[in-house]
């Protein structure tokens, strides 16, 4: 019915007792997510709620709790040591939401787990959801309902937009998954299309995605190649201007990527619906 | 955050770099004195944090102390790209052999931090990358190991540098490496690096620019942020740490997320509109904040019409409310507003505005198109 | 024939123009090894001998030639960028030969080539010898004679010891592999059991330890538990001093381990046969 | 390399491990005057390179100046395991609540530092180690990523310090780390680190290895080895670039390569001999060397005999033959010389000690038992 979380996901909150950790682990809670146990250096040993134990460290509530997954709330200059100290523990999926970590500390944190049998999503990503089964992260619960079309996204508000426009017509998400926006993340569009390629229960995809970077570019490069289900794709940020590049350095880098007239020729060329505003993809998806 | 020309070479001077005797001048006066105590012919480089300063007029060459004293007049005068020059940078002039681009920056699909290096440096290196993509040679560094020493020389080869420089290129490469990495760069960059008449390398500019986000552990790097040159807007704006950029259009808007709010603004675009800014007020934000926004939108003579997007999520669509009705009481704006409550306690948020003489709209085209109209019969 | 080296073997020599380099570039050629390269930052384009050509770096190198194999003859404080430069460029096997390389260099070397298809002997090695086939490393050509025992040692003059001795009786070495006795290195005694137990063209293995570590007392029940083929022993150093302990700290790492007594019972527990002295050798492989 | 207490705790300071107040003095006046600025009670501890020093009544407390000039006296007249006390450090006594262990080293079969730590340190370590190894944390650090804060956090955890304490505690692990691993240690180790009565954390005991090999990049380091307490004759073979360790036997040895060394002191034993020393000669050993080699086996009075075996390969056997004639003429040596030269040169350097009147061998069984009957019989 899903990719990454389901019935089956066994959560861990890193950082469970700080205020954002606390509100949407109750959230979560609320949509039925299984969330086994909580971290914070200090705080091992209470509960929250009474029904949830907090653990010092994810090695130790890893091994008492059998949790899975983990999802990171802790400030920005802690988080990259969240992300290594649950990778160190063996969590195979950790979920990032933790926005405006040094970008040098992300690509340490790459470099590092691409050794590993781990995925990370995000940093500074929503989470993802699966409608009727599980919440991990920020996505609210009441936009979104079962259904067959899985979506995925480099942006937070405007997921939900879309998730709301379908709800309105009635169709509803196999997993919503939100990449997040920063330079260096930990999964892609590529990646999370190859799951829902793979996945039974997913029969359309919307792909959101922004201007900058290439990701949009080599995703359209995967959906020409390799996919078999229909991709509709948004991009947003036609309008926004030039922006501040970064120096001679950063026109090498990116070439003449990352515009979303770039993005969106892209996509088309790949057999891509394209829709001109978020509002469009329901009848697009049809 | 970017660094002066001045502020990026004193920080690489104390990576072992060379760089051209010299210092920063606020005045004609202080120039003059500069080139005074360097002797011989020196240059004047404007200080501003845009590119294309020589093409602008903004960089010259005086052969002594009173012609010094005049450009720096002529200069501390322009405006380049509409800021005005407040600062220039006097420095021994040098006799040039060759221009070399050296650069450090993030290649984001990599995950690595990318070495780019040319032998054809100087201002033409952006058409180089764009004609002759090839005369780049391009080395990623792996960010837990660092540069390795047969990195400096591999690139050396592949500019075809003479073997007496390598040496000497070896280390200026190694402490523009330690530069980007100490100080948290996103861009650290040396253009051009020039092989000078006398055989010595030299880095005749210098340009950084620091990852905002890790400003938390460089304390000494954010003192070094020229707030003169952003709009006010924008420095009022972080203040309150919200992201706003000013545009040309005439429609406010107001947004929580980057994603959203460029979608917002372009489905203005879409149904014609223009948007004046982008504004996004980050996740959870209170009433504060998102009055310290709707003020900073009014600051904006152009504006005719504001919209509103809010889907409430970590964000409540109350606060936000609140924040408008703080905000109107204080400024009591007179051009038409559309706003649209979506998610987490949106309820709450449209019953605390019903009597706010707000035009309100359930989709975000009909917002749009709302918004478009206001600002047009305006 | 043999294991790692052979005829088909195509030699780089980083290092080449130094003096070591240079001598035993000579040496190897002398044998038959095909050496078809030399790197030496700076002297790109020169040639040693008037046959061998000198290259800027090991990445043009094995474009120029394409070298198979590294031996590295550069002086310690060099040595680790070696290395990473000929892993970097795609060399599936190196051999450094220097010593006195800081053990933090190999720490850091180690830790990332073993990300990568990269095998490295030693550092502090004489490197390996198939005899008539080719000479890497430093190892006198003169005193091995082709045959079908394997042999995998720590030691450098010790295994020319044995080599010589073998020969006086008339027996041969399929390849001789001195994996070095640095704290930290690429290949250690298992890893060469390993190939020589699929080795066709070897009977039997000589393998030579000395006191410290722990690798013989592995190497002992990797033979209990996965060879097949006779092996012989010796260790070195049953009447050294308890040498100079790193403090608590080394008894804690290291426990009861590293003494020659141990290593010796645990070979003979495995079914090893362990001479007495190396000239004891060739009568137990008989 | 090993350096003194007082150095490691010094250098620990450096990277903000908390020590207590303190000096380092050659003399019982200088130890009294430092106990006098200091007041109250101190601690005089001897300097010696060799573990047990309190248990041979190397470590004294003392309650006022006068006690302190005392016990420093009498330390400084002592020998530690035959090392005499050259040197005491005066620090101020410390009220113990409890004594932690904590020290990094390398994992050779790991290829990783470890950090290990335990609740029951001071002198009783090594027996937890090998009675309740489990009662001694061991946490691998990945050197290419150095120590995470969650380490340091699972540490403590790991041995229950209690709470109040985790932030101090991780400062000082990650200055540890630094420590180790700025200055090319082999261990760093403090042992006890202690939690005094008035609730701090304090390392009231510093031990550092360094990496001989690494000492080439830290010059500051070499200049802190303290040769007075290494053997003269290993002093004199570390500047020739000879590993030389005395024994106590009456065979000299002297051979290329240390595993070839090793087995020929073994064969030597194995044989009812009994071995002077352990040398080194290294490989690619000149004429200078040889010399220098010899004159320091036969400065030994026990030494009765020498077993020359040198197996050639990247040093040459005439080579040595040279050193040892060179060596011969000066010293004149009294005692049976058994020499077997085999491999690169060997017939030259047999030739060349044909006429010096020493006894030759084939194998090195052979040459043993000749060393071993020689030196029976002198």
């Amino acid at each position: 019915m899903s990719i990454l979380v389901n019935k089956e996901t066994r959560l861990l909150v890193q950082g469970i007792t700080g205020s954002e950790g606390l509100f949407h682990t109750r959230q979560m809670v609320a949509y039925g997510t299984n969330v086994v146990a909580g971290v914070t250096p200090g705080k091992g040993g209470q509960w929250v709620d009474e029904k949830i134990p907090v653990f010092d460290s994810v090695k130790i509530a890893k091994e008492a709790t059998g949790a899975n997954t983990s999802i990171i709330f802790v400030p920005a200059r802690f988080a990259a040591d969240s992300i290594f100290e649950a990778a160190d523990a063996g969590i195979p999926f950790i979920v990032c939401i933790t926005e405006g970590i040094p970008v040098s500390d992300m690509m340490r944190v790459r470099n590092y787990i691409d050794q590993k049998n781990v995925r990370l999503l995000g940093p500074n990503c929503p989470g993802l959801l699966t409608p009727g089964e599980a919440k991990v992260g920020i996505i609210p619960g009441n936009i979104a309902i079962p259904g067959n079309v899985g979506i995925v996204s480099r942006s937070g508000t405007l997921t939900y937009e879309v998730l709301y426009a379908l709800k309105q017509v009635g169709m509803g998400s196999s997993t919503t998954v939100g990449i997040g926006g920063d330079p260096v993340n930990g999964t892609n569009h590529i990646d999370v299309l190859r799951m829902f390629e793979d996945d039974p229960h997913t029969d359309k995809i919307v792909m959101i995605g922004e201007i900058g970077g290439s990701d949009e570019e080599k995703a359209a490069e995967f959906i020409a190649t390799r996919m078999t289900k229909p991709v509709v794709g948004f991009i947003a940020g036609q309008t926004a201007p030039a922006g501040k590049r970064m120096g001679h350095a950063g026109a090498i880098v990116e070439g003449g990527e990352g515009t979303a007239d770039a993005k969106i020729r892209a996509l088309e060329a790949a057999g891509v619906k394209v829709a001109r505003h978020p509002e469009e993809i329901p009848q697009l998806l049809k | 955050m970017k660094l002066h020309e001045y502020q990026s070479k004193l920080i690489f001077s104390r990576y072992g770099i060379p760089i051209p005797k010299g210092r920063v001048a606020s005045t004609a006066g202080e120039a003059r004195q500069i080139a005074e105590e360097l002797g011989g012919r020196v240059v004047i480089k404007s200080q501003v944090l845009v590119g294309g300063r020589g093409k602008a007029g903004g960089i010259k060459v005086a052969s002594d102390p009173a012609e010094a004293e005049l450009l720096a007049t002529q200069i501390l005068s322009m405006e380049i790209k509409g800021l005005p020059v407040r600062k220039v940078l006097v420095d021994e002039a040098a006799a040039i052999d060759q221009e070399i681009y050296l650069g450090i920056t993030n290649d984001r699909a990599a995950k690595k931090p990318v070495i780019m290096c040319s032998a054809a440096g100087g201002v033409e290196i952006e058409e180089v990358a764009r004609t002759n993509p090839e005369k780049i040679i391009k080395v990623h560094v792996n960010p837990l190991l660092g540069i390795k020493d047969y990195q400096t020389r591999d690139i050396a080869a592949g500019i075809d540098l003479p073997r007496e420089y390598w040496k000497s290129f070896g280390d200026i490469l190694r402490g523009l490496w330690q530069a980007y990495m100490d100080n948290d760069a996103t861009l650290a960059e040396i253009n051009p690096l020039i092989i000078s008449k006398d055989k010595r390398l030299v880095a005749l500019d210098g340009k950084m620019l620091i990852d905002d986000n890790a400003l938390f552990r460089r304390p000494e790097l954010s003192e070094l942020r020229d707030t003169d040159e952003d709009a006010p807007s924008e420095v009022e704006a972080r203040k309150y740490g919200l992201t706003f950029i000013k545009l040309d259009g005439n429609i406010g808007c107001m947004v929580n997320g980057a994603g959203l709010a460029m979608a917002s603004m372009d489905i203005l675009k879409f149904f014609g509109g223009d948007p004046a800014n982008f504004l996004d007020i980050g996740g959870g934000a209170g009433a504060d904040k998102v009055a310290a926004a709707m003020r900073i939108i009014l600051a904006d003579p152009n504006v005719k019409a504001i919209l509103f997007n809010i889907f409430g999520g970590i964000t409540r669509c109350d606060e936000v409310a609140r924040g408008i009705l703080t905000a109107m009481a204080e400024v009591k704006p007179k051009v038409p507003m559309v706003v649209r409550l979506v998610g987490t306690n949106a309820e709450e948020g449209r019953a605390m505005l019903a009597n706010a003489n707000m035009i309100t709209a359930e989709t975000l085209a009909d917002a749009a198109q709302k918004a478009v109209a206001a600002a047009k019969g305006a």
